[in-house]
């Protein structure tokens, strides 16, 4: 059974795609709300997966998920939009609208939950200045540099403020600095409640973060977080 | 560039690109379908009345062809059968021709005679029919014989049998190939529509993952691509309504309208094309949406 | 799955995605087009035929109607008649009719009468006439004249003119709705071409980054989309010769057959369809790559 | 005038996009022939824009830009290709045809040279097992891993042993021992002759390296590479 405070609890869960072999196995882990970790691995090693499960993309084969207390497989079909609307999602392939402006593609999860744009036209303008995209904001992605698209994509993410924010290599095309600065910007969400889960290579970001790390090796759990059950 | 922009005038851009709804090739395709759906409407409502137009102007009339008997005179048979004949019941009017008519039509059989009155020429009296219960041949036959008079009813029906045939040939033909047309385009509009939105497929992915409703996804394609096929049926039906009018500002009294005559208020058949466009894509939008959402979850 | 792979039993795989080439949308609607275009084709033919036919029914033969004169005997004159006519050129036959053939036709107008003797009865010649060089009636009337003949022929002109006027419409509409379609089908080539390459940008930009040269990239289009415009064109010219065959089958004597009498051979009139699609599409996709590649650099 | 052996040479170069800012200015340096330089600078300093006009994908607004000894400026569109042909590049945003397997993606520029497939068979599937996709090269890119992907886009720009390797932060989504992979995978390609650049944020990898680092910043070039003229 779920703990009370674990926003995200993983029981024996395997998972693989169609029929090709187990990506995850055996993962059992709990995240407390209001947590923040890394989760680390070599390439392929099931970090995007994972975060997969999270945020009901992908179902696992085998185990159980439980996201925001609910079994991810009792989550009705109809319920998944209003579940996603509460996790923030840096894709790894950054997945932004070449046809929207920079602004646009920030502001979207606030329009899709129904916001008006007088109510956050000002947020969502200092949040991109905030990751050094001030003089961009009317850009179309195509027009953006690598690390300017990637910090576009994490803008997205946060811009809601999600109660879950997953960030899928978000500093891969970043400079060191800029690096920093998006964790810090991950740091302060947390500070406001949100749980944050990071997949990354940057080991150094990792290791002065001086946060929990979940690692995986071919799909298996090899770091344990910290035993579950003292959140915030 | 970035420097015109402005937070505090922004507003949120549609979430389909915009570019998509002047997407030509679907415009075009849809508008030329349309197009021609509509002109073969108009074509078959033509051919429809050119049809009735004949059938009726010929079954509003009979002839019928008196020959004089028992020492009456040929113009006192005719001006007796006349009588008889516009007193039956479904006749408008009955008149016995001039002589010189009659013998105008049995002129190549008997050569040119200067002395009419010693021939035995036939009279002709031509009785109008009424339009909606008209006499039928054997009932004029029954009064001609009950007057007594020696005569013969043709009341074209051997020739309305074949304009009937011919009538019918032209609705079935017209409305098959109406069906064929319209048919097309409504699956052109299908597939139009399945592919342009497959074409989106991204939005649809970022939208959905985004936490937006299904319902609030189908919703824009729908309403997105039923914008495009009203607007190119529109621009179908606009044509075909254009050369509709042409062809009858042209044909006036010859030409292409007596064959195919067009009236102004015909052109109105155009009106439902865009609705019925746009009601098809507005489905085929809504449903293919669905199915790339099913597919993605 | 990638345990399935084996690099040395690997073939290349086609640069343009597989699926494209059974891109439904294109494929049907290209269809649609070609099979409406093809029907409207052989319904072209199958008019013009019918007119055709029409018309050299009513040319083929004129109709004499020989009146005795000058104590002659109708029958008398009927044959010198038709002797006369027979030495004309462009008259392959002259055959005099019997009596009672010709009193069927004015049977109407004098009544029954048993004693066929008494009357003055115009005998028929009927007329059958070369159909590559037809004698005139201007001619046949010269010809009887000369004979010393009283006698009206009739060469059907006052129906010709009016089948003539009928076939024209016929095939003057015919044909106009051809170009329609077949420009509309044309036209839809190119843009489904265009829209499914513009679908494929990205395998351009690859392959033009990757140092692959203009025409290298062009005709991979090129080749793609005539095949997928030949197949579909194909399919619609092949829908449309079955449906011909069906109506050719079905209407052995009667039915649609006579007004349309389709031919075997005019199924044969769809084979340059898919050829004409194929090389619109190939046109189309070529210079459509070559715009790509130039927007590119 | 070009110097011998200077394989990319750009004098004063400047370069903006359509009406935009200049987004490189006033570049001058020399590349040998068989060098080997990092590009780096924070995120928007120009790095991918500068490769651009190596490979001839851009061209400069003012200054003179020479590949292979020509003037960028003076080779006729219908010779281009035969230039790309020479240059291979790993793009930021990958560019992989997603319908073609892993093993067709890394085959492609050998099949546009004109290769046999039966030559190059063996080399493309020794070249993925050393990229570590040995046993993904059958599927799709849509099914990678992140940096299964970017590895893909790294084999198929070494395929055909490119007389110039352009590389746009090849390694921002692989782990850090994989980066040292391919970062020997450059060095061996540039033993047997490539001249490669490589543009990155990953300090740690320039570092360690000890190879020319050409630094820019807002456009500008703020390290200078070593004097031209003592290629191979
Ligand atoms: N859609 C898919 N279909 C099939 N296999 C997939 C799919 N997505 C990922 N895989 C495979 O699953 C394994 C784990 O992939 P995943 O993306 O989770 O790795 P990762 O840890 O995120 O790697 P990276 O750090 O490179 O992003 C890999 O072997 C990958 O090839
Ligand atoms: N196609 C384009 N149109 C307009 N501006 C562009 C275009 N591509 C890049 N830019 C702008 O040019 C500047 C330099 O971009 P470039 O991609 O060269 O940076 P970069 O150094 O590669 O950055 P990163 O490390 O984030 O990839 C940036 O401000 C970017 O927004
Ligand atoms: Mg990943
Ligand atoms: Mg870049």
């Amino acid at each position: 059974m779920s703990a009370e405070g674990d926003i995200v609890r993983f029981e024996d869960v395997s998972m693989r795609y169609g029929r090709g072999p187990d990506v995850l196995r055996d993962l059992s882990f709990a995240l407390p709300k209001g947590s923040f970790h890394f989760i680390t691995g070599p390439s392929g090693a099931g970090k995007s997966s994972l975060l997969k499960l999270i945020y009901l993309a992908a179902s696992a084969s085998r185990g159980r998920v439980e996201v925001f207390g609910q079994d991810a497989r009792q989550v009705r079909t109809k319920d998944i939009p209003a579940v996603r609307r509460r996790i923030g999602v840096v894709f790894q392939d950054l997945l932004l609208l070449d046809h929207l402006s920079a602004f646009d593609n920030a502001a979207l999860p606030l329009r899709i939950a129904g916001f008006k744009a007088a109510d956050y036209r000002a947020d969502v303008a200092e949040l991109l200045s905030w990751v050094g995209l001030g003089d961009r904001m009317g850009a179309m992605p195509p027009t953006l540099a690598g690390g300017e698209k990637q910090r576009l994509a994490i803008a997205r993410a946060v811009v809601a403020r999600p109660e879950i924010l997953l960030a899928d290599e978000p500093s891969g095309n970043v400079d060191y600095d800029m690096a920093l600065r998006i964790f810090r910007l991950f740091v302060e969400l947390n500070r406001l409640g949100t749980t944050v889960i990071i997949a990354t290579h940057d080991q150094d970001l990792v290791a002065r973060s001086g946060r929990p790390v979940l690692h995986l090796e071919h799909g298996r759990l090899t770091h344990l977080p910290p035993p579950p059950g003292e959140g915030p | 560039m970035s420097a015109a922009f402005d937070p505090v005038t922004w507003r949120p851009a549609p979430f389909l690109p915009a570019r998509d709804a002047r997407d030509p090739a679907l415009l075009f395709v849809v508008a030329v379908l349309c197009f021609l759906a509509c002109l073969t409407a108009l074509g078959v409502i033509a051919a429809d009345r050119a049809a009735g137009g004949w059938a009726s102007q010929l079954t509003g009339e009979a002839t019928v062809i008196v020959r004089a008997r028992g020492g009456e005179t040929p113009d006192a048979a005719a001006a007796r059968a006349a009588e008889a004949l516009a007193g039956v019941s479904g006749v408008t009017e009955a008149r016995a021709l001039e002589r010189e008519q009659a013998y105008e039509l049995i002129r190549p059989w008997i050569g040119d005679t200067t002395d009419l009155d010693d021939l035995p020429v036939p009279r002709l009296v031509a009785v109008t029919l009424d339009a909606s219960t008209p006499a039928t041949a054997p009932a004029l036959t029954q009064a001609l014989r009950a007057a007594g008079v020696d005569a013969s009813v043709d009341d074209h029906s051997v020739w309305i049998k074949d304009i009937r045939r011919a009538a019918d040939l032209v609705r079935w033909t017209g409305a098959l190939v109406f069906l064929l047309i319209a048919g097309a385009a409504g699956a052109v509009v299908v597939f139009a529509t399945r592919a342009g939105l497959a074409a989106r497929r991204e939005v649809v992915e970022v939208l959905h993952l985004a936490g937006a409703e299904d319902g609030y996804i189908a919703r824009l394609f729908q309403f997105r691509f039923a914008y495009i096929a009203a607007v190119s049926g529109a621009i179908g039906a606009a044509g075909a309504a254009a050369l509709g009018a042409v062809l009858r500002l042209l044909g006036g009294g010859e030409g292409i309208t007596p064959a195919l005559p067009i009236a102004w208020m015909d052109l109105l058949a155009v009106l439902p094309c865009p609705l019925l466009a746009a009601a098809v894509a507005a489905v085929a939008a809504r449903t293919t949406a669905a199915g790339l959402i099913r597919a993605m979850r």
